[in-house]
């Protein structure tokens, strides 16, 4: 793994061998300051570092840097998530000295969802970079110490840098390699895509290892726990790169309506118990999409909880 | 080449019957340069066919596909059309014969007579209108039907009662009543014999009760109440009260496979489809939810896509019942009653509000009489007699038969033969072609291009037809007022002989340089005035009609002065697109004097020799080693004919034929150009070198295979085999070679394997066949062997079902089976146990048996390849598809390309043979013109403007513009159908279509609507 | 109908023929009854069939025509 | 080609209902290939204008002409002599000809009569998509002659994002997903590797300049 | 005249509600005489109710106007007598059968048309009116559609209704 | 068989639907027509194979086009019918002709608009053009 620097608290956990938490919170959509601390109060003692969305599927919503800072000041570790559709290299670069001056030192690089899917289809996009690209900025800057375009910065902002990969989507073959060329770029965290197909996950994985790359960047498995049958339906079929396997579907609707909830919560648990056994995997990422309260009990449950301490 | 009198052949042939199977061969005759007499005993040409409502399985309607025909018939230089006459006597040999004919008196001059149908209205008498099968009334002056040709009315004198009014009324003076017979006699070089077939008539059985209850209607009399020139004008309705039927049962068979005293005991091959073509378009007339149902034995739906025909009948809700019904009862007021028994045995009833009698074809009396005039062998059922091998000469050389007289048929295998007997005819005679023809001796066209138009306005009166209705005089008037206008005047009759003269020399004298005509309609007329136009040496593109009769006068009856406005508007239409017209230089292009056939079988073989018998050259391509093709798998025909010698001689014909180069081991590696003007690479021979031949024309003859089958343990067990299997395996026997059949004790046959089903749902035509006679042969081997035939129709069509009959008689039995109860056939060790459902038991048997014959479909070849390179169409199972599955069954839609043999669809070895002639016939028609219009109304590229936008490329439904080296689009006049899509998809417009140009259309619309605004 | 029944007819006559016969019958007085009305023609063969049918729409219980 | 869609008449019309003497000048280029503003489409609309000049109850002239090409001032200089007949002119060519239009005929108001819409291709008669977004540095050579800037909705440069699926994109199931174009051809063309090179930021200079672009040829300059 | 003879019988008027006879200019006696013998018999038939003749009045009147009729009886002696235009002469039975035949046919048709006149009619319907057979009514409603009296105007569920076109 | 229909249908004869242009159209409409229709061959049996069904796609523009200029796409149908049905035809022309009397002259005629225009080439004049 690595040898650079250990910026964050996350990152000294992921280092010390440690099964790595991290989990997220989405931003209100309103000026609202509560809604981060409440979220972030929840889950914070259950995980290592809370993620915080960028205008997720290009709604518009608090800006993730304000919340980061937010969350920060709680005494909690925030993983500041970016993506390139909205901003420039100029604006995205900036946000970046601003973060650092926070002593933000997670961050997530990410392209973004189209924004034909959120509230302003009718928006001009930018993607000037994309995600790898910021991966490599942010390496850029915090490494070389330099601008993009090579300006000398005085003082550099210290990131743990992340990247997301989606190890079901099309075409699979590529899914390895593209990993590399973010390890490549920089990346030294992946956050993964929902895992429910188990089996292709372990493929994708068994890739990674032939490579070596997880020797080279810690996997976190992303987990989403369903609600019930009909989010596992949406799921499949409305959500771009989302494989839920039918086996998953059938043993949800094979259980009275409200036990499916309870149900999700423990095929989530089981999943993350048999993922543990994974080569490669080195920690998880709960994504508890409105649902948050459910954070705790999962991290318990998994066998996850309490968290190992770092300084 | 001079017969055995010394005497030269005459390049003449008589016709007999006009019918759709004697006008084709006509068409094929006068265009291959012989004359064509085409005698006919009716007042007009056009036979049955255009008495049908729609055709099958394409569901054209009939008057639309054959009218055309007609059109060509009556205008074709060549073919001299003699009505109301019959041949009394035919004297001589082939080549010079000497008929003598007789003339009935028509009374009416066609040559005055206009059609304008005053007569007829005046007419104080009435008869029944066989045209509509008694349906309707029709007077004594009448023409047969609104579109016949020759365009003139009759006298029928058998119910004239020579009251003299239609003289009186005839402007044309038209009317003869001293008309008389007259003989005469004619020399010609052979004769086509297409009389056709009559329609049974079942007032012979009192059980069906025809005569008395109206709504029992026989099927052509069905097809004239479908028909919307028909007397209920296309309306579903039944005769008795005109009410719409809700149930109608057509049942089949009538007058067909029985041996009672009156019926026939073959069967009539197309009304298994007519019915079913009724059942279908009866429903589409409905207003309501038609019940239709079907009652018969077989349902023989065995001709090219007729199987899917069938089976969308049935999605479409048809009942299809098997049951014969024995009479008809009448229930109530004028409803009818059927009892029958179903599969089952059961008992049932049931009552229509409309039966169809489904009646089959027998030969007339009077062309029995004609037959034995003429000298010609006619079989025990009365058709003419031909060998399976020459399948359209008649026992007289030189006299050939066509359409129904050879059998009962439909229209496509008519017409096919029809085309056949006219390539016997064309091989016999070629020596003679273009020798007795008459040709047009036109003046040089005078060059107007530079002339400001001077436009000369003809309104005619049509006798009484116009001029009683729009003020002629007015319109006249009217005329002379426009612009470019130098001539007017208004004609009794506009079309007769005397006003054509008139018209050249006014045309002379006052140097008119374009010519509008006001009167009837140009789909009849337009062609005699461009002619006038021609012999006074101006371009026919000069020409414009404007349409006051049938499209004014005529359906305007009511309001003169409106009629008359309309009148002139159309005379100002027609004037402002006159001055527009632009004469149009059609181009002659030399057609290459010969062909290459694709395929060496029997089709190919048969095709190829017959063109070169009438004088083209030949180039035939065999991919195998040796030509021979598929009938090298057959012994013998159901008729007993020896297949092997027939093609063994019929290969050394080819081969010694000196216009024909025989190419084994070819392939066409690639292929361009347009009708008449092909080049053609084909790799030849095991050397793989290429060679190139320029040929004018195309006939595919590639053959098909038989399935091998995967089923019914077929390549598990030697017991197991297809008819082609036994073929050889019975041969092997006569040279003492393994199996022996005559030991079997039981054999049994499946029908309908790999065929109708849902991998294919075709029919393969020919199996049934092939198990009949295989089974009768293994019974001649072996009287006392058990022979078992599980069939699901037996489709022994035409005069086949005689040994359908014959194979019951010999004790054969034949079970039914469903596709969903298939049999099943286990290896019983050295044996073979099959089991089924015998429907007469109604349970499930057993039986073992020595040998399982599988009558595997017929698969169409691999032609891939092929079709590409040609760019010719093919079925979705992989058969050639035809021009147009009626009337041009061996064209292709691309000219110059002819298809014959299984290639086509699956048929017997003399259906092959015929079709194959039919193609050379076709082909040779096309050749012996030597040159070839093109130009005229096709479109053309203004290259300053065109964008090689490809728009036109991509939009041409025939493909035909391409871009050029000079990257402009480039439309072939050869091969431009003159459609307009290009036209008007051109963005840039750069193309235009002559004669139908923007300006030319637009101008149209101006003038019509002048001062609207 | 308490009244007897006086028919109306109506005669067309030939002024060649009947018309004269008709005179003829007045010069010799034979009586006829006078229910009779007579419309002369120049020739019983301009009777138009069609005048008949109009004397009986018109009321007339007899129409007859001599030649 | 450039390809451009017709303008709606009524949106045409409200610009032109002021005006009395109007000429509709096509394009004979790209415009014409693409059936948005040749000749035909020149025809199509002028008459349309005048039915709605008439019914209106206007005296208007609507004539027709089509230029070789709008973008050429030969060509735009062969309406000189009949421009000052005209209070308005509707350019049916692409964004280029209407304004090179307008800056020869300062006087003159200049109307688009089509909207000007992409570089692309004729898939099939009557359907053109996009093909290059002339972004002015061409990257074909490593995406193995396809273009991720404009086959990819988000213009990614270092491969595919995570929501395409069956080789769609997530944005639309009728766009391929550039990316996966991509990979088939860059397997194809046994050139995987360079896909696994990461693409640095892209230069947009050449593409998001300030003002109109340039392009400079010397040699082929006068 | 045996022609509205024929006529007043098929229409249930009764051919003696007219009559012809041959009075020469000498036979005074005779004209009375019969004039009496009429006005016997008219007596016997009873007055004639014009009102319940209506329409097979206006029927025959159709007829006579007719030119089918007209036509033939102009030409009957021509055929009959002199000789037709092929100079043979017509069995004048022969001709008889023929004309009452087509007399009878017209006088169908012209009731069916006086029906029609009063608006759109299923055959049934007209059979009941005209007291025609069914059979009969389809048969000549199919003669008066061939030569465009009458057409179909419109189905009502499977019942077609007919109207008569102005000639 | 001669079959009545309103005396103010006007027929246009070309070789095939699919010579119908767009612009035949419009000008009709220009002239001042009421109504325009093109009768095709049935679909699927177009003579020149897929005539009709061109021609049907440019009348459905044509509609769009009426629509928007205020005329009303309802002016101008397609209608497509066979050789042999010949009722039908006039039943087509009483059917358009009572369609158009409902929706009544077109607007250009009571307008008293005069809307004009020349095609020119770029190089003659529009006096030349004229």
């Amino acid at each position: 793994m690595s040898t650079t620097p250990l910026y964050s608290k996350l990152q000294k956990i992921l280092a010390a061998g440690h099964f790595g938490v991290t989990s997220e919170c989405g931003p209100p959509r309103s000026c609202d300051p509560k809604g981060v601390e409440e979220k972030a109060r929840m889950i914070g003692d259950y995980v290592d570092a809370i993620n915080v969305t960028d205008n997720q599927t290009a709604v518009v919503r608090q800006c993730s840097l304000a919340s980061c800072i937010r969350i920060k000041q709680m005494g909690y570790d925030p993983v500041l998530q970016m993506v390139t559709r909205d901003r420039n290299r100029i604006a995205l670069q900036s946000d970046l000295l601003g973060a650092g001056s926070f002593g933000i030192n997670n961050i997530l690089c990410l392209t973004g969802d189209h924004q034909s899917f959120g509230d302003h289809p009718n928006a001009a996009n930018v993607f000037d970079l994309d995600s790898t690209q910021l991966v490599q900025t942010v390496k850029k800057m915090r490494d070389e110490g330099k601008l993009l375009s090579g300006f000398e910065l005085k003082e550099c902002p210290q990131m743990f840098i992340g990247a997301a990969e989606n190890p079901f989507a099309d075409p699979f073959e590529i899914r390895v390699s593209r990993l590399a060329k973010k390890v490549a770029a920089g990346a030294q965290f992946i956050q993964t895509q929902c895992i429910y197909n188990i089996p292709k996950f372990k493929q994708w994985m068994q890739g990674v290892v032939d490579r070596g790359l997880d020797e080279k960047v810690y996997i976190m498995a992303g987990m989403t726990p369903m609600k019930g049958v009909g989010m596992a339906k949406y799921m499949k079929n409305r959500v771009p790169g989302m494989d839920v396997p039918d086996d998953l579907i059938k043993r949800l609707s094979g259980v009275p309506k409200e036990k499916q909830a309870e149900e999700g919560i423990k095929i989530c648990i089981e999943q993350i118990q048999e993922l543990k056994e994974v080569k490669g995997v080195k920690g998880f990422h709960i994504m508890a999409i409105e649902w948050e309260e459910k954070v705790p009990e999962i991290v318990q449950q998994a066998g996850l909880y309490p968290r190992p301490k770092v300084d | 080449m001079a017969n055995s009198s010394g005497k030269k052949k005459k390049g003449a042939v008589l016709v007999v019957g006009a019918g759709v199977a004697g006008m084709q061969a006509s068409l094929d005759l006068a265009s291959s340069g012989y004359l064509v007499h085409l005698v006919d005993k009716s007042p007009t040409i056009g036979g049955i066919m255009s008495q049908l409502d729609k055709t099958f399985p394409t569901n054209d309607c009939a008057m639309c596909i054959i009218s055309p025909k007609l059109v060509e018939v009556g205008r074709h230089l060549n073919i001299n059309i003699l009505p109301n006459t019959e041949v009394e006597g035919l004297e001589g040999e082939a080549g010079n014969f000497q008929v003598a004919l007789k003339s009935h008196p028509r009374y009416i001059d066609l040559k005055a007579c206009t059609a304008c149908g005053q007569c007829r209205q005046v007419c104080p008498v009435t008869a029944v209108n066989e045209f509509n099968q008694a349906l309707d009334l029709r007077e004594a002056t009448y023409m047969r039907y609104p579109q016949a040709i020759p365009r003139g009315f009759t006298i029928d004198r058998n119910v004239c009662i020579g009251c003299g009014l239609c003289e009186k009324v005839c402007l044309a003076e038209a009317v003869h009543y001293d008309d008389t017979a007259k003989e005469f006699s004619l020399d010609v070089g052979a004769v086509i014999l297409a009389p056709g077939n009559e329609i049974f008539d079942p007032s012979k059985f009192d059980t069906y009760n025809y005569l008395n209850l109206p709504n029992v209607v026989t099927s052509l009399e069905f097809e004239r109440i479908l028909s919307a020139s028909g007397p209920y004008r296309g309306h579903l309705m039944r005769p008795y009260d005109r009410e719409e039927p809700a149930k109608i049962a057509w049942l089949q068979c009538v007058g067909s496979r029985n041996i009672n005293a009156c019926d026939n005991s073959y069967c009539s091959a197309v009304c298994c489809m007519y019915a079913i073509k009724e059942a279908v378009i009866a429903k589409e007339h409905a207003h309501g939810n038609l019940d239709t149902a079907i009652f018969y034995m077989d349902m023989r739906t065995y001709g090219k896509e007729f199987e899917q025909y069938y089976n969308r009948a049935k999605e479409h809700g048809v009942r299809f019942i098997r049951s014969r019904i024995h009479s008809i009862e009448p229930e109530g007021e004028c409803d009818l009653r059927l009892t029958y028994a179903d599969e089952q045995g059961q008992q049932k009833s049931e009552v229509f509000d409309m039966v169809v009698l489904s009646v089959g074809f027998e030969v007339g009396k009077e062309t029995v009489e004609l037959g034995k005039r003429l000298n010609i062998d006619l079989n025990r059922h009365k058709f003419a007699v031909t060998d399976g091998f020459k399948p359209v000469e008649t026992s007289r050389p030189g006299v050939y038969v066509c359409g129904t007289l050879q059998g009962p048929k439909d229209i496509p295998q008519s017409v096919m033969e029809a085309s056949g007997a006219a390539a016997g005819t064309s091989a016999l005679l070629s020596e003679s072609r273009w020798t007795e023809t008459r040709s047009l001796q036109l003046p040089p066209q005078r060059d107007v291009s530079k002339e400001p138009p001077r436009i000369g306005v003809f309104v005619c009166n049509c006798g009484i037809n116009i001029g009683g209705i729009v003020d002629v005089p007015a319109v006249r008037e009217y005329a002379r007022t426009l612009p470019y206008v130098v001539h007017v005047e208004d004609n009794l009759f506009t079309c007769s002989q005397d006003t054509q003269v008139r018209m050249g020399q006014v045309i002379k004298e006052k140097g008119i340089n374009r010519m509008v005509v006001a009167a009837c309609t140009p789909l009849t007329h337009e062609p005699l005035f461009r002619e006038t136009l021609l012999d006074i040496g101006l371009n026919k593109y000069l020409f414009e009609m404007a349409n006051i009769r049938n499209q004014d006068s005529w359906v305007h009856m009511k309001d003169r002065q409106k009629a008359t406005d309309k009148a002139k508007d159309l005379v100002r239409m027609s004037v402002a697109r006159a001055a527009l017209l632009q004469q149009l230089e059609e181009q002659k292009i030399q057609i290459q004097q010969s062909g290459l056939v694709i395929g060496g079988g029997i089709a190919g073989m048969n095709a190829a020799l017959n063109l070169a018998q009438q004088g083209f050259s030949a180039i035939l391509v065999e991919k195998g080693t040796e030509l021979g093709g598929l009938a090298r798998c057959v012994t013998h025909t159901i008729d007993g004919m020896e297949v092997q010698p027939y093609v063994d001689s019929l290969i050394a014909e080819v081969k010694a034929h000196p216009g024909i180069k025989v190419l084994t081991e070819s392939e066409v590696t690639s292929f361009k150009g347009y009708k008449g003007n092909f080049t053609t690479k084909v790799r030849v021979g095991s050397s793989l070198e290429e060679e190139t031949f320029e040929h004018g024309v195309v006939i595919v003859a590639t053959g098909a295979k038989e399935y091998r089958p995967k089923e019914f343990l077929y390549g598990e067990h030697d017991g197991v085999m297809t008819q082609m299997d036994l073929d050889e395996v019975l041969r092997q026997r006569g040279a003492g070679n393994g199996n022996d059949p005559a030991k079997w004790n039981r054999a049994i046959m499946i029908q309908c394997v790999g065929s109708r089903n849902e991998e294919n749902p075709n029919c393969s035509r020919i199996c049934c066949q092939s198990a009949v006679k295989h089974a009768l042969e293994l019974k001649k081997l072996n009287p006392a062997m058990d022979i078992v035939i599980l069939y699901r129709d037996m489709r022994m069509y035409g005069l086949l079902e005689d040994y359908y009959t014959e194979a019951r008689r010999q004790g054969i039995i034949f079970s039914r089976f469903d596709l969903d109860d298939l049999p099943k056939v286990e290896s019983n060790g050295a044996g073979l146990k099959v089991t089924f459902h015998d429907h007469v038991l109604q349970r499930h048997i057993q039986m073992p048996a020595d040998a399982v014959v599988l009558s595997a479909a017929t698969l169409a070849a691999n032609t891939d390849q092929l079709a590409t390179q040609l760019k010719v169409p093919r079925n979705a199972y992989g058969f050639f598809i035809e021009a147009h599955a009626k009337l041009r069954p061996v064209d292709f839609s691309s000219e110059g390309i002819y298809l014959c043999g299984t290639a086509h669809s699956p048929k017997l070895i003399s259906e092959s043979i015929t079709q194959s002639l039919a193609a050379a016939s076709r082909a040779g028609s096309f050749l012996a013109g030597k040159t070839l219009s093109v130009g005229g109304a096709v479109a053309h590229v203004d290259k300053s403007h065109c964008a090689a936008c490809l728009v036109c490329v991509m939009s041409c439904p025939y493909g035909v513009p391409k871009i050029n080296d000079e990257n402009v689009s480039e439309i072939n006049p050869a091969l431009c159908q003159g459609c307009g899509v290009c036209v008007s998809e051109c963005p840039a417009k750069a193309i235009q279509l002559s004669h139908f140009e923007d300006d030319q259309i637009t101008v149209e619309v101006h003038a019509l609507l002048e001062g609207a605004v | 109908m308490n009244e007897v029944f006086e028919p109306k007819m109506l005669a067309f006559l030939c002024n060649w023929c009947a018309y004269a016969g008709a005179d003829l019958a007045g010069v010799s007085r034979f009586q006829y009854p006078p229910t009779i009305r007579v419309i002369r023609t120049m020739c019983s063969g301009r009777v138009d069939p069609l005048y008949v049918i109009e004397g009986l729409k018109d009321g007339f219980d007899q129409v007859s025509v001599f030649g | 080609m450039i390809i451009a869609e017709p303008k709606p008449i009524d949106e045409i019309i409200d610009s032109l209902k002021d005006f009395n003497r109007i000429l509709v000048a096509g394009c004979d280029g790209c415009v014409t290939v693409c059936e948005a503003g040749g000749m035909k489409e020149v025809e199509v609309v002028a008459s349309a204008l005048r039915i709605y000049f008439k019914q209106a109850g206007r005296a208007v002239t609507v004539d027709e002409i089509s230029l070789t090409r709008q973008c050429d001032r030969p060509y735009t200089a062969q309406l000189a002599d009949k421009i000052d007949q005209y209070d308005a002119v509707l350019s049916l060519a692409c964004g280029v000809g209407v304004q090179f239009l307008a800056e020869d005929y300062k006087n003159k108001p200049i109307f688009p009569g089509v909207n000007t819409c992409f570089m692309g291709g004729t898939e099939e008669k009557g359907l053109w998509t996009e093909r290059c977004q002339g972004c002015g540095k061409c990257i074909l050579a490593n995406t193995g002659g396809i273009c991720p800037i404009a086959r990819c909705s988000k213009r990614m440069l270092n491969g595919p994002c995570g929501g395409s699926s069956d080789g769609r994109c997530e944005v639309n199931k009728d766009i391929a997903c550039g990316w996966h174009l991509i990979y088939e051809r860059l397997k194809e063309l046994g050139q995987l590797d360079r896909f696994e090179t990461p693409t640095d930021p892209k230069d947009w200079n050449t593409s998001r300049d300030g003002g109109p672009r340039k392009v400079i040829k010397e040699v082929s300059r006068l | 005249m045996s022609v509205v003879e024929q006529l007043l019988d098929y229409s249930g008027i009764g051919r003696k509600r007219m009559a012809l006879r041959w009075v020469s200019a000498a036979e005074g006696q005779i004209f009375a005489d019969t004039v009496k013998e009429l006005t016997e018999s008219t007596k016997e038939l009873g007055p004639f109710d014009a009102q319940a003749y209506n329409l097979q009045l206006a029927a025959v009147e159709r007829v006579l106007q007719g030119p089918r009729v007209r036509w033939m009886t102009g030409v009957d002696l021509h055929v009959t007598e002199r000789g037709n235009v092929y100079g043979e002469k017509v069995d004048e039975q022969a001709f008889r059968a023929m004309f009452e035949q087509s007399l009878k046919e017209e006088y169908e048709k012209a009731l069916i048309l006086e029906v029609l006149g009063d608006g759109p009619s299923s055959v049934r319907e007209m059979a009941g009116k005209t007291g025609l057979p069914v059979y009969t009514v389809s048969l000549r409603l199919n003669d008066l559609e061939r030569r465009g009296l009458a057409d179909l105007q419109k189905f009502e569920g499977s019942t077609p209704r007919f109207v008569r076109l102005a000639a | 068989m001669r079959l009545s229909y309103p005396t103010n249908v006007k027929i246009v004869k070309l070789p095939c639907s699919g010579r119908v242009d767009v612009v035949h159209l419009l000008k009709a409409f220009e002239d001042g027509a009421d109504g325009v229709y093109v009768a095709g061959c049935l679909e699927g049996d177009c003579h020149y194979q897929v005539g009709n069904l061109r021609a049907k796609k440019r009348v459905a523009y044509v509609k769009d086009i009426l629509d928007k200029i205020g005329i009303g796409g309802e002016r101008v149908a397609m209608y497509n019918l066979s050789a042999g049905q010949g009722p039908r035809f006039a039943e087509i022309a009483r059917e358009m002709s009572e369609k158009i009397k409902q929706l009544g002259p077109t607007p250009l005629r009571k307008s008293g608009g005069s809307a004009k225009g020349v095609k020119l080439t770029p190089g003659t004049t529009k006096e030349e053009a004229a």
